[in-house]
């Protein structure tokens, strides 16, 4: 077979479950596993990577593979679309691995090999997923990512709550699964092919494409973490090891982005300008569910998880914008927001895995995963810091760096929302707007709270002396990361010029051409709005080093280290700094509608004065619990009736049979 | 109108018995009584089938009519009579609906299984048409007997008097089944009645007692 | 000729940065009549400051030190953008007007990162506080420029400011809510009465000094003129979208530069008396009224931004 | 000839095992009779795959698409079942829950059901079908009752007389096919119940009496499939015989009963040109699937559950087929094969399971996977694939059912989404636990039969990304052969 994107696409994919098969070989060998084989893993993702890069801007290939159902063929296709999803997903996954490699020990739970196995199957299936070009190959491929990343979330089984995390994951994504099915059983249209291109080409009726439109919402949805199907999430992200959490919120989650605009612009074809609405509004609820949860979090896993719930949020808010400006017909801010949408999810990928795995190391140094315990850690790990450091600040959305940039072009397309013909839709964008906004500088906020508490400080315990830096491997797979938010955030024109052949690709429409020179970001020539990270960032250093320099010059560098102002308390110590909960605790206040608290407060004559406070979704009692207690009372009026009487019973059969025969006569 | 033949008249005489029989059982509290009317149903097909052998010349209604002789006139309620001395159960405890209404919820069947017998009588070609009817109120009156007995045995009364219903209903469409089909659940009722034989002493040395109330305890009601 | 402008408006903030916040004080001071300090007490007191030997807390890591460069260069760079007096800005295309709220943004982090750096009670209590206040009032900013962009269809402050200038005097409801709303971004955000005061020194009410306890000599000097710098360019910000009149731009030639200056000069005497006022008239709330507050400033951005909608105007 | 010995072989068995079923070797006689079986399907499969349909015996029996592999994949799970029966039913013996005596009576008596399963799916005559399927009940009995346990009693009552009387139903039903078959072929009567025959003539069909003659075959071998609510009898026969029975049971009768079902569908569908057939089969499937779910729900017993499970899957079938068309024919078929294997491996592994922890509670089965891997990796992988969850062969059906449903009756998919989501919580939440976490159960010494279970979860995952082409083809006819709406 000649080589070509799509053949080297599924070749290295093939790799990748090789490698996974391989770690059977001598499962509990961790030199031979971890060490051999996840830097081969690794690599494999980076020529992904590379393919992927270059076949952005080809034609859509397909090919027919010899499985599947007798009538239907895997189908695979590679066009822009899952070719830029290839790209992180082979870029994410090498800095992972590298992480991974270095990361995991043998000990409890699953042994090392069919760990990796398990890895990279998920590793696979997720490229395959991409890859695929009908309902049964995508189902397939969707399913398996969800089975394998569930058996890595359980890795550590015998804690209950890590299999009570599982379940749930489990079961949201199986129920969202169905759901996707059923939306490509509508989709098929009758002719009783489940293929995409057959989906392409069947006329549905309106209501028919909504209905598809609402069902891969909500299936897709499930896995993304929309609220309220978001639960399962912050219960997952924590139970799995760090480099799975940072897969499954890196790359994962992205799959159901992934989804969803394949569905929305590619099989669907002429979404109606209403359906925005619905991802719109859903989306930016779950933007600011996740980041108000993240700031009361004391956990920094569960932290990180529901600020991947927010990314969604603000994910599924510029896809829905994009589809109200493609209905609306406006082809050039449609693609303004797809652009957002693709460039974010690529940021989420490397910033989230990167603190994913920031808090992979310090986990492994320390051995604490609670904010309460942690601090200082700057001066124990400094490589580990000032990396994270990285993430936190990209993620904040601070520029220079690269989460600055989708937050900047998703706004510019928010900024002309106002020429919707719909004079309701038009009134309500700006307030999403404002919502995105307020999202975003929450998550500065929580970004704050996370590194301080965990990096900066003093340490809250004495075992965090003991805390060093990880091994070189680990070290390398962070600086991968990093350095993807730097180029992400320094060089926007060229990757969104790519990033535009996929909205060209799609008949999204595209940006026009301006004049302005590589450096500079220019996605609309006729207001002049321009965004230039690198000469931001050179002015920056300039005048940093400066004013380092004059300063020095003109006066003198002398310092003297002393002890911190006490303002007269004395005996400042550790335990004395902001807690998690205190730095979360204006949050609380200003949001409580959103939590369920329950605190308890010490009184003044308390012997031994403790204070705590849990903070739970109110979701979870307001709808689970319910629908859980629904289930169990339907279950019990059925178990009715089954009294082990065989007279009952053959009642049963008699008055089948009568009332049949009744029927039928 | 022409009289009908002497035969017909016996025929349709004694589907009527075989109807009284079943509401007889229905009825009935005593297991032995209960095999007694068992093997007199047994006797009024037998005495149906050589009529209709008679009456048409088939030899096979003969060969079934000796199956029947030797079946459910013979083996059956002998095996019955052996088990009820061995397992000493003479008395049924009382139903779960009593007699009188049980015996008007024979009636709605009867009236039902006649309605449901009429399209099949309008089509049938034999002389025994109008027994159809009957055949099937037997089938479900020994059905709904089979609800209502708390005994084990009883139940299987019940359960064999369906057979003789079904078989009555066969003769009476269609002049019995082919052969091999005769042979066949000929065959099955023997069986089944060995397996019960069986049964009843594995339930009975676990239970010392065919009460059905004992064969309560599984179930998802908890 | 552009960098001229360039380099004259970065210069001009760098020096008129702490003299406005001399004029400030004054006028504060004239107000509660007391007996004023001096206009150039701000430079002595970062001239004093930059001679003294810098104490560090032991603990304190290398980010604590970078923290002030990186605040002072961000304040710089912000003034370099911002066109207090011309709008042929080179490096105003560097960033616009969502990158500067940005940029200040940037400057925040570092902060609150530095203050909590060393691991006091208090420092960390001054980074939530400023934080808190951040999150509320980015937004609002953000909502003011918006108006200001929908009117003038672009982000780039420069070009707002030059299209706002151009068009005729008229009544534009929508920027007298921004103006309003603005107004009270500007008082949070450089920690004025009423969410914050300057000038008090008890611990538990203060929330941007309380991010500064730690610092000493030169880094706290470069603190402090980040500080001026940062209430000088909200003012150049508040100029460039509701008072726009009077800078050069590519219309008006470099002689325009000549009267752009006092015109300046003047504009901030004003605006610096009106904040001493507001400073005077009004009481420092509780921190937990803050949030209201700035809500309050959300509120009445998102409201212009309607009315804008609504009536094109 | 392989006929003969297909039919001869399991007959032969039950007759030598009746005589030697005591001795220690017998399980491997026992072997050895359903591999002879089994090859002699294979051979006879490859013949009909040759040279088309097969009717032998003067007309009696006949081999068409639609029964042969059913007749295949009966003789193999029979073998695979057999294998799995030595060493559970060694230890059985160790534990002195059965004597030798039950023990000949269990091996004789599984080879009669073996044959008599085939004859019920190899003969043409409807009325031999009845007596086949009377007979699998008769010779499965005191299978169930092996134990002798009060409970394993009340099951093997239950079952005897719920199928007894439901059976007798079916006979009626057969009755009344044959008088209307009378009519339109004549009275040498002999034909008249041939399905060959009955299927060339089912258009002149009497349409009343093929109506009321379908109810009561529905009614008659539907409380065999075990389709609500004539499902009471399964769940108890299921928990409380013995594994290797609970396999077949629930992998291969209830298919034997399907098959007669759907049949019956076919004449009756013919003759009645109305799609009321149809509707009650949907009517029971989705109401099977619905009770099935709910009931799975509450349980306690892990035999119990996975026979809840069954049912559920019945149903599912019974929809498909209620459905009717090409692919929902297909889709059936392919679940009937994917769901016998797949059952048969689960019970395999909770057999061993339940062994282990010497209790078929939930509650005391835990950490399975520490305590012997390849169990609780079987355990897992089994309800993962009876979930319906990819690349299992199980998922591929489900696939075709769900999608089918959402275009011919969108009204109820909600149901079937509903259910399975129920179902799923259910089973998985209870497999998780008794696979993972801490271990309870203590070692046993003998090595688990492991070869049946992987067996056929492989063969399951290979269906679910690539059904060979000669299946498929079989599939296909036996779908065109079924029709429907």
């Amino acid at each position: 077979m000649i080589l070509t994107p799509l053949t080297l696409c599924l070749l290295l994919l093939a790799l990748w479950a090789v490698i996974g098969v391989a770690g059977l070989a001598r499962p509990t060998s961790l030199r031979y596993v971890a060490r051999t084989l996840y830097p081969l893993g690794a690599l494999c993702g980076i020529a992904l990577a590379a393919v992927a890069a270059v076949s952005i801007t080809w034609a859509p290939e397909r090919l027919v593979l010899p499985f599947g159902l007798p009538d239907l063929p895997f189908h695979v296709r590679s066009d822009a679309l899952s070719s830029a999803f290839l790209f992180l997903l082979g870029a994410a996954a090498a800095g992972i691995s590298f992480f991974g490699a270095g990361y995991f020990r043998s000990g409890e739970g699953t042994a090392p090999g069919l760990l990796c196995l398990q890895y990279h199957l998920f590793l696979a299936s997720m490229g395959f997923v991409l890859l695929a070009d009908d309902a049964y190959g995508f189902m397939v491929a969707w399913e398996s990512m969800a089975l394998t990343s569930y058996f890595l979330v359980t890795t550590q089984h015998r804690i209950p709550e890590i299999r009570r995390a599982g379940f749930l994951y489990l079961l949201i994504a199986h129920l969202g699964a169905i759901a996707i099915l059923l939306s490509f059983g509508v989709m098929q249209g009758g002719s009783w092919q489940f293929t995409f291109d057959a989906m392409r080409a069947a006329q549905l009726p309106s209501g028919w494409a909504a209905v598809a439109f609402l069902l891969a919402i909500f299936g897709f949805g499930a896995k993304a973490g929309l609220v309220p199907l978001h639960v399962w999430l912050p219960e997952a992200h924590p139970a799995a090891p760090s480099p799975v959490s940072a897969l499954m919120s890196g790359v994962m989650l992205k799959t159901a982005v992934y989804g969803v605009l394949r569905v929305t612009f590619d099989l669907l074809g002429e979404p109606a300008s209403w359906w925005g609405l619905v991802p719109l509004g859903i989306g930016l609820l779950t933007a600011m569910y996740g980041v108000v949860f993240a700031a009361v979090q004391t956990d920094m896993k569960r932290l990180l998880a529901y600020s991947s719930i927010e990314n969604i949020g603000i994910l599924f808010t510029g896809i829905g914008l994009a589809v109200v400006f493609h209905g609306a017909g406006m082809a050039v801010l449609a693609a303004l927001a797809l652009i957002a949408v693709l460039y974010h999810a690529l940021n989420h990928a490397f910033m989230k895995s990167l603190l994913f795995l920031g808090t992979g190391a310090v986990l492994h140094a320390t051995g604490e995963r609670n904010l309460g315990r942690l601090g200082g850690l700057i001066r124990r790990m400094p490589w580990v810091a000032w990396l994270t450091l990285v993430g936190a600040l990209a993620i904040s959305g601070l520029p220079p760096l690269n989460g600055f940039v989708s937050e900047w072009l998703l706004l510019q397309a928010f900024l002309f929302a106002h020429r919707v013909p719909q004079t309701f839709v038009n009134m309500l964008l700006p307030l999403g707007a404002a919502v995105v906004v307020l999202a975003a500088a929450l998550a500065a906020y929580v970004m704050v709270k996370f590194y301080g508490v965990v990096f900066l400080g003093q340490p809250r315990e004495a075992a965090l002396a003991r805390a060093h830096d990880p091994g070189a491997l680990e070290k390398l797979g962070l600086v991968w990361l990093a350095l993807g938010c730097v180029l992400l955030g320094l060089l926007p024109a060229p990757v969104v010029g790519l990033l535009g052949s996929v909205t060209a690709q799609l008949g999204v429409g595209s940006l026009p051409q301006g004049a302005s020179p590589w450096w500079v970001l220019e996605p609309l020539p006729d207001r002049d709005a321009t965004y230039a990270p690198l000469v931001f960032l050179a002015a920056i250093v300039l005048v940093v080093v400066l004013t380092f320099q004059l300063v020095g010059r003109m006066f003198h560098r002398r310092v003297r280290r002393g002890a911190p102002w006490d303002c007269g308390f004395v005996r400042l110590d550790a335990r004395m700094q902001d807690t998690a909960e205190g730095f979360g605790q204006p949050i609380r206040r200003i949001f409580q509608s959103f939590f369920a608290i329950e605190r308890e407060q010490p009184t003044p004559f308390d012997r031994a004065p403790r204070y705590s406070i849990v903070v739970t979704d109110r979701l979870w009692r307001a709808l689970y619990l319910p629908l859980a207690g629904l289930v169990q009372r339907a279950a019990d009026a059925v178990a009715w009736l089954q009294q082990g009487r065989i007279a009952a019973y053959l009642l049963y059969s008699f008055v089948t049979l009568v009332t049949l025969l009744a029927l039928v006569l | 109108m022409n009289p009908m033949p002497f035969d017909v008249q016996l025929l349709n005489a004694l589907s009527a018995l075989l109807l009284l029989l079943a509401f007889a059982m229905l009825s009935q509290r005593r297991i032995v009584t209960l095999v007694s009317l068992l093997a007199v149903q047994g006797v009024l097909l037998l005495a149906a089938t050589l009529l209709l052998a008679w009456r048409t010349g088939e030899t096979h209604l003969y060969f079934s009519a000796a199956l029947t002789l030797a079946l459910k006139v013979l083996f059956l309620p002998w095996v019955l009579y052996r088990l009820i001395r061995r397992l000493d159960v003479y008395w049924d405890s009382e139903p779960l609906i009593n007699i009188s209404g049980t015996m008007l919820i024979g009636l709605l069947i009867v009236v039902f299984s006649f309605g449901l017998a009429q399209p099949i009588s309008e089509l049938a070609s034999t002389a025994t048409r109008s027994a159809i009817g009957i055949a099937v109120a037997v089938i479900l009156l020994s059905f709904l007997m089979m609800i209502t007995r708390r005994k084990a045995m009883s139940q299987v009364v019940g359960f064999l008097s369906m057979e003789n219903g079904l078989f009555f209903g066969a003769m009476s469409a269609t002049y019995g089944m082919p052969m091999i089909v005769e042979l066949g659940v000929a065959l099955d009722v023997l069986v089944a009645m060995l397996v019960l034989g069986v049964f009843f002493f594995q339930i009975r040395e676990q239970f010392d007692s065919l009460d059905l109330h004992h064969l309560e305890s599984l179930k998802e009601k908890r | 000729m552009a960098w001229l402008t360039q380099i004259l408006e970065v210069l001009a903030a760098l020096v008129a940065a702490p003299l406005f916040l001399g004029w400030v004080n004054k006028c504060r001071a004239w107000l509660q009549n007391r007996s004023a300090p001096s206009l150039l007490q701000p430079y002595r007191g970062i001239r004093k400051l930059f001679f003294k030997d810098a104490v560090i807390a032991e603990n304190a890591s290398p980010l604590f030190r970078l923290a002030p460069y990186v605040v002072f260069g961000a304040m710089v760079l912000a003034a370099a953008i911002i066109p207090s007096m011309g709008t042929r800005l080179p490096f105003s295309s560097a960033a616009d007007a969502i990158a500067l709220v940005g940029l200040l943004a940037t400057a925040r982090v570092f902060q609150s990162l530095a203050a909590m750096d060393v691991g006091t009670a208090f420092g960390s209590l001054g980074a939530r506080r400023e934080m808190m206040i951040g999150f509320l009032a980015e937004p609002a900013l953000l909502m003011v420029i918006f108006v200001a962009s929908l009117i003038s269809a672009t982000t780039a402050l420069p070009v707002i400011s030059e299209r706002l200038a151009v068009q005729s005097v008229g009544l534009y409801p929508s920027l007298a809510f921004t103006a309003v709303a603005f107004t009270m971004v500007l008082l949070a955000e450089n920690a004025r009465i009423p969410v914050d005061n300057p000038a008090t020194h008890l611990e538990l009410t203060m929330i941007h000094e309380a991010m500064l306890l730690e610092y000493s000599a030169r880094h706290l000097a470069l603190m402090e003129w980040a500080a001026a710098l940062k209430l000088f360019n909200y003012a150049c910000i508040g100029f460039a979208l509701f008072v726009p009149w009077g800078v050069s731009t590519a219309a008006t030639g470099p002689a325009a530069l000549l009267y752009a200056i006092p015109l300046l000069a003047a504009k901030l005497a004003v605006a610096g008396f009106g904040l001493a006022l507001i400073e005077t008239l009004s009481a420092k709330l509780r921190v937990f009224r803050a949030p209201e507050f700035l809500a309050t400033a959300f509120l009445l951005a998102v409201l212009g931004l309607l009315v804008r909608l609504l009536l094109g105007s | 000839m392989e006929f003969l010995l297909l039919l001869g072989t399991p007959l032969a068995g039950a007759a030598a095992l009746a005589v030697w079923g005591a001795r220690p070797r017998a399980p491997e006689l026992n072997v050895v009779f359903s591999l002879a079986t089994f090859l002699a399907a294979c051979a006879l499969t490859v013949r009909v795959i040759g040279e088309g349909e097969l009717i032998v015996a003067r007309e009696q029996f006949f081999i068409d698409a639609f029964n042969v592999f059913l007749v295949a994949l009966t003789a193999f799970v029979g073998f695979t079942t057999s294998l799995f029966s030595r060493p559970y039913m060694r230890v059985e013996m160790e534990h002195g829950r059965v004597t030798p005596r039950r023990l000949r009576l269990y091996h004789s008596m599984y080879q009669l059901f073996m044959a008599t399963m085939l004859i019920a799916l190899t003969t043409n005559n409807m009325g031999l079908l009845w007596v086949a399927m009377e007979a699998a009940t008769l010779s499965t009995v005191l299978l169930v009752t092996l134990y002798r346990t009060p409970a394993s009693l009340e099951a093997g009552w239950k079952y005897f007389i719920l199928c007894g009387v439901g059976i007798a139903q079916a006979l009626f039903g057969t009755i009344l096919l044959y008088f209307a078959a009378e009519s339109v072929l004549g009275v040498e009567g002999v034909n008249a119940l041939l399905w060959t025959h009955l299927d060339s003539v089912k258009g002149d069909l009497e349409p009343t009496v093929l109506s009321l003659a379908f109810v009561f075959l529905l009614v008659g071998y539907g409380t065999k499939v075990g389709l609500a609510p004539l499902h009471n009898w399964l769940p108890d026969a299921h928990a409380e015989g013995p594994t290797p029975i609970s396999a077949v049971l629930s992998g291969l009768l209830l298919n034997v009963a399907v098959y007669a079902v759907v049949r019956c569908k076919v004449l009756a569908e013919g003759a009645l040109r109305s799609d009321l057939p149809s509707q009650m089969l949907m009517g029971f499937g989705l109401l099977s699937v619905m009770l099935a779910a709910l009931f799975l729900w509450r349980q306690r017993d892990i035999k119990r559950l996975f026979a809840y499970s069954s049912i559920e899957h019945m149903g599912i079938i019974t929809f498909a087929f209620g459905m009717g068309g090409p692919v929902a024919n297909f889709a059936a078929l392919l679940h009937m094969t994917v769901h016998s294997l797949t059952k048969s491996a689960i019970f395999f592994a909770v057999g061993h399971a339940a062994q282990k922890a010497g209790s078929q509670l939930m509650e005391n089965i835990r950490g399975l996977v520490t305590l012997s891997p390849t169990v609780g990796w079987g355990l897992m992988l089994g309800s993962i694939a009876i979930l319906g969850i990819p690349p299992f062969g199980v998922f591929a059906s489900e696939f075709l059912i769900l999608t089918t449903a959402m275009k011919e009756q969108p009204w109820a998919t909600p149901i079937l989404l509903f259910a399975l989501g129920i179902a799923f919580a259910a089973i998985f939440g209870r497999v998780q636990p008794m696979v993972f976490g801490e271990p309870t159960a203590k070692r046993l010494p003998h090595p688990p039969a492991l070869i049946p279970v992987f067996t056929h979860l492989a063969i399951v995952l290979v269906l679910g990304v690539f059904i060979p082409p000669y299946l498929a083809d079989w599939y296909r006819t036996a779908a065109q052969l079924i029709g429907g709406p």
